[in-house]
């Protein structure tokens, strides 16, 4: 497969229009500002807690690109702020969730990053890292069964991630049903300190497909295009009916693994550095212009048009109210009957 | 309590009761599916769903790997997802794997997501010893699940309990724990009303009334505690035998209710005594019913073991008996 | 209580108490090892273990992989093999995945082998809410697991307890569940004697000496309901405020005694109340203090939902409060 | 590898001498008249449950002959007949696990076919599936870590069990610790009624040993000598502390999974009928006369030997008492606090 070359700047499209490719930039832009956005709110002593996704911008653009919307299923992890915007998350949503109010899809039960939305096909997930995965796999089932073709659920996690066991009983199952399911591995190469060699002995996790019996590839998840390519074949295959397959994005967090985080205790700010050479924010953003798809004015204003529309999600949001205490009885089970009440 | 749609029934042990049900759920809703280990071709390892595979085919009836954490948490993705999955634990014993999809996941999915999405799964095992089970196929599980809020947990004891809660389980728009206690699967027979019908979940049924003490109790020693009271009977001594039915919700009210008639409360249970479902009976009314009793509460459970043994000494000394619960009933009374 | 080798003491909050506990048993004993996820270079989240990868070396302090069911699997085989693991729980909420490990296989070593094999293990995970840790960062379990006979439990409110239940969980030949409440890590600081001290595992502290009501609690709020207590001090009504400590074996005889001077209790916990600890303590004394008691017993507890949530309201709707205790305590010593 | 094959009678002995081999066959002959021991008193009704190796005896004894007793340790799972008496178990304690007498070493608590010895170096465990594979690799831990070279852990499990999470988890930390743990999975094609096309999708196991970054390969289980060669190779290897192998050994189920199943509901007579032709006992026993190892009447006198000495075993087993009632309380925990004594 030919494939960009963010270094030399060589474009190979695999069929994606200007408009497409602008849209993958303009998704990466806004993740870094929502991430920002976050922080900032956070040095604010606005909110507790924020978690960025500095580094998957591309991976997340790109894999977002291969999802149809309205069809698809998106069974995500807390890093995918950029996947979530793609199949249609808006920037209000994502502020809704930072700051925990009453309107948020979880009704600010949920850490933020913890989307949810069932108009987009976004599955509910929890903090329990791999508990998701056999859940996208059972909607899989459910989309298979019903006969439903042209539909794929699309399932993502962490590189540390891969040693659950719930992930291994995941990618069997898919194997042995044949699942329209597709597994994005995001390897960032750190579980919050935790680096890559102490997680696995073999780090190529694609390889492991072939124990399964379904296909593995491995791509350049700093490249918007290559990943999309790589996640589009592999959702196609899903959506007619041949099966699932496994698709590891390499990338880099960038960022440390939350605000409750301080990665300097384990390591370096020049490794970190020597990494940021790579950042596929730049780097697309001289492909691109490059190749006369946007121009730098495009881009500044594309990135003064993300900054309000960000000020804007951010007022919007800040300017509702929290759920209210009594809103914790909710919920529990449908209908009347919860057991605090009699 | 049973809405009966026929005025006919049938006598069944509690395995065909469960056979039977779950046939129904499968012929009347499309989107029932059964997964466990070898539910397919071997039809369960009590026969449960023999002959269902190739009534329903291999899409419904399906034979999973042995992997409990997925079996739970791939139902639970279908029934997020629309489906009416109905996953099976071979023995009780084993859902250990699967307790973080069942507590961390399934029970809290409407509560995570503010109500958008919901988990309708009901999760079927059989539990309970004096089957020669020995210390992997006799454990009672009830609670380790009972403390956890998003999860229904029902141990019918009867054929048309079984029926009729199990159907209300299906029907249910959350997780439910449905308990079989294996031991009553042969042994238990009883009349069953045909047709469609539910008994709903958290409705205790008092199967004996009585005057002199109360009784709580569910699965095999229900059974055992109902054959005492009968002995009692026979002494002319009225005991009134609470059959639970559904663990959580539990039905405070009945037992409440109960307890001020015969001032008097004990609570029978095969599973250890510490940290039991007895605890929560006992402290539920002596938080609302103390000055009611007119003798200490009494719970007669199993010893605070890890398990019972595969020798029969081992097995019997374990396991209560109806007329060690006799005696248990007659120093009740007398007090 | 404590055996205290030095008459000296330093003032450490709990993390510290933690930390320094830690390292006395990485020095003492070259079979300890500690295992879980970032617990190396980052020293744990909570820097409970920091710098001693540097000290101790990799084969000893070990960043295992993301995969629960094996760090407490393989602390578990571990023991069996003459090691003495202490294994780490991120957070209590990812405790689910190992709960067959722990419920399934550790708790039940010895009695399988019938004393042949023994698993002298520690599992330390940081527990418990009121740190804004939303729906899976905030979870007590020790419900969960307190029904298991074969395990241990401990849960201590204080540094110089931290450490004196720490050493006798780590010396201690069978397994032990280490619960840590992580708001009071750094909120409750306190003397810790120097030196090596145990404090045995099943012994309760009155913490507070009173006569009109007891009241039971253990964890962050032990430390509210002494708050409480010494608020109702000053209006001159005297409670007793006893540590539980340990959840199993639980103190009995210490509950016991107090509810017999005091004549009512009140139990207090975070966690939901249904089947919570509270549930035995009340059945306990209803089985065999009924009579002494002049009040129905009372539990302070976590509602039973399926956790607090991230937006404060939902945390503090979900956490009770000095204030909220004071006024339980004065309901009961004026019943 | 040259290997022996047991259709044409060609030996390669991989440095087995002919006493090795015999002892070998010897242990086959064992299993199968033990296995039949515990049918038949169940039959009689003394014994409410028996499970039998059959088809597993080549692979177990030629494992057996890799285990070095006295250092090495063995975590094995119920079907484990063979090699537990291969490492050194005695009829007479199989006999007492099959009456569940006080004297067994579980003493009776766990079902028979749960052994378990310390002194054998024999790890208990319990009938919940994969659970003892983290503790293998604990004990491989615990090996490595003080330094003791030339001992391995060698843990087996069947077909099925390999989907259980905690199987992956087991092999991934072996692999990232390279420790001294061999797995060795009895792939009989059958978990209980569920066939390996319904366990996995893929059906050759070792292929999975790639992924987690270790050795794997695959033998024929039905050559005992082919099977001693591959596990003694991956158990070197431990030994010598280069880390861990995953070997798949091929057999065949032919019994029913236990007295408690009916085979006949998912899989016809005629269809094991063709399976026992490969059946390794007579076909080891004519390789074995073939060579002039042991002649046709060792075998006969083998066979007598080995019925005296289970006869004897199990009258000695069978008159020894039942534990104690109250033996149930003990054992809960060391010492005297026990909770239902206060
Ligand atoms: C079951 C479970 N164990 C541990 C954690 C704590 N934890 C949260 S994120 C994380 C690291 C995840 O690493 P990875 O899967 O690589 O994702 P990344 O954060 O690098 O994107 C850990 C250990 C958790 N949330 N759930
Ligand atoms: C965790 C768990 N799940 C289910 C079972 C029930 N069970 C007992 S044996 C068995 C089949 C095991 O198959 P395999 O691993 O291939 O071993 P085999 O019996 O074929 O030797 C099953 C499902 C169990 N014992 N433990
Ligand atoms: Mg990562
Ligand atoms: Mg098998």
């Amino acid at each position: 497969m030919a494939t960009t070359d963010l270094r030399t700047g060589s474009l190979e499209r695999h069929g994606l229009s200007d408009e497409q490719l602008r849209d993958m930039f303009r998704n990466m832009l806004l993740q870094r500002q929502l991430d920002n956005r976050g922080f900032q709110l956070n040095r604010q002593g606005k909110v507790p807690f924020a978690l960025g996704s500095e580094g998957h911008e591309a991976l997340q653009a790109g894999a977002a690109m291969a999802f149809n919307r309205g069809r698809d299923i998106l069974a995500p992890y807390y890093r995918d702020l950029g996947l979530c915007l793609g199949i249609g998350l808006s920037p209000f949503e994502i502020l809704l969730s930072i700051f925990a109010r009453a309107e948020d899809h979880n009704g600010g039960r949920q850490f933020p990053n913890h989307y949810s939305s069932k108009a987009a096909g976004l599955m509910s997930f929890s903090s329990i890292l791999a508990a998701h995965l056999p859940h996208a796999v059972g909607a899989a089932f459910a989309i298979a069964y019903r006969g439903e073709t042209g539909r794929a659920v699309l399932a993502t996690c962490g590189d540390g991630t891969t040693s659950e066991g719930e992930w291994h009983e995941s990618m069997n199952f898919a194997a042995v049903h044949k699942l329209p399911f597709v597994m994005l591995v995001e390897n960032n190469e750190w579980a919050i300190s935790t680096p890559l060699e102490k997680q696995m002995a073999q780090p190529e996790i694609w390889k492991r497909a072939a124990g399964y019996g379904m296909p593995g590839r491995r791509f350049n998840g700093f490249n918007p295009i290559e990943t999309y390519a790589a996640v589009m074949e592999a959702m196609d295959r899903a959506r007619a009916g041949e099966g699932p397959t496994l698709v590891e994005g390499t990338c880099y967090r960038y960022l440390a693994h939350s605000t409750d985080d301080n990665d300097l205790t384990y390591r370096t700010r020049e490794a970190v550095q020597e990494r940021r050479k790579d950042d596929p924010v730049p780097a697309f953003e001289a492909v691109l212009i490059e190749h006369g798809i946007v121009s730098p004015e495009d881009v500044a204003a594309m990135r003064k048009d993300i900054l309000r529309e960000t000020n804007e999600a951010t007022d919007a949001a800040e300017a509702l109210p929290y759920p209210e205490p009594t809103d914790l009885y909710k919920h529990v089970y449908e209908g009347a009957w919860e057991p605090w009440q009699s | 309590m049973a809405v009966v749609s026929s005025a006919n029934s049938t006598v069944m042990n509690n395995v065909e009761a469960v056979r039977a049900t779950l046939y129904e759920a499968m012929k009347n809703d499309e989107r029932t599916v059964i997964l466990g280990e070898d539910v397919g071709a071997r039809g369960n390892v009590f026969l449960i769903t023999k002959d269902f595979v190739a009534e329903f085919g291999e899409r419904r009836v399906i034979d999973t790997p042995i992997a409990e954490a997925s079996i739970v948490g791939i139902a639970v993705g279908m029934a997020m997802e629309g489906l009416r999955p109905i996953a099976e634990i071979q023995f009780a014993d084993f859902i250990y794997p699967s307790f973080n999809q069942i507590v961390g996941e399934a029970a809290k999915i409407r509560y995570r997501s503010n109500g958008e999405y919901t988990c309708p799964l009901v999760i079927r095992t059989p539990y309970g010893g004096g089957v020669r089970g020995a210390l992997s196929h006799s454990v009672s599980i009830e609670a380790l699940f009972y403390h956890v809020p998003g999860l229904k947990i029902v141990a019918p004891s009867f054929p048309d309990d079984v029926k009729g809660l199990l159907n209300a389980a299906i029907d249910d728009p959350d997780p439910v724990l449905f308990l079989e206690h294996k031991k009553t699967y042969r042994l238990i027979k009883g009349e069953v009303p045909d047709g469609h019908y539910t008994i709903p979940l958290g409705k205790a049924n008092v199967r004996k009334a009585g005057t002199r003490l109360t009784v709580v109790s569910y699965g095999l020693y229900l059974h055992w505690a109902l054959e005492a009271a009968e002995r009692l009977q026979e002494e002319d001594v009225s005991v009134e035998v609470i059959d639970l039915r559904s663990i959580r919700p539990m039905d405070k009210t009945a037992i409440l209710n109960s307890v001020e008639k015969t001032r008097k409360l004990l609570i029978v249970h095969e599973d250890n005594k510490f940290g039991g479902i007895g605890a929560e009976i006992s402290a539920m009314v002596a938080e609302e019913a103390l000055f009611s009793l007119d003798a200490p509460i009494r719970r007669l459970c199993g010893p605070d073991v890890p398990s019972m043994g595969y020798a029969l000494p081992l097995e019997e000394e374990f396991m209560s008996s109806p007329a060690e619960m006799a005696d248990a009933m007659r120093a009740m009374v007398k007090f």
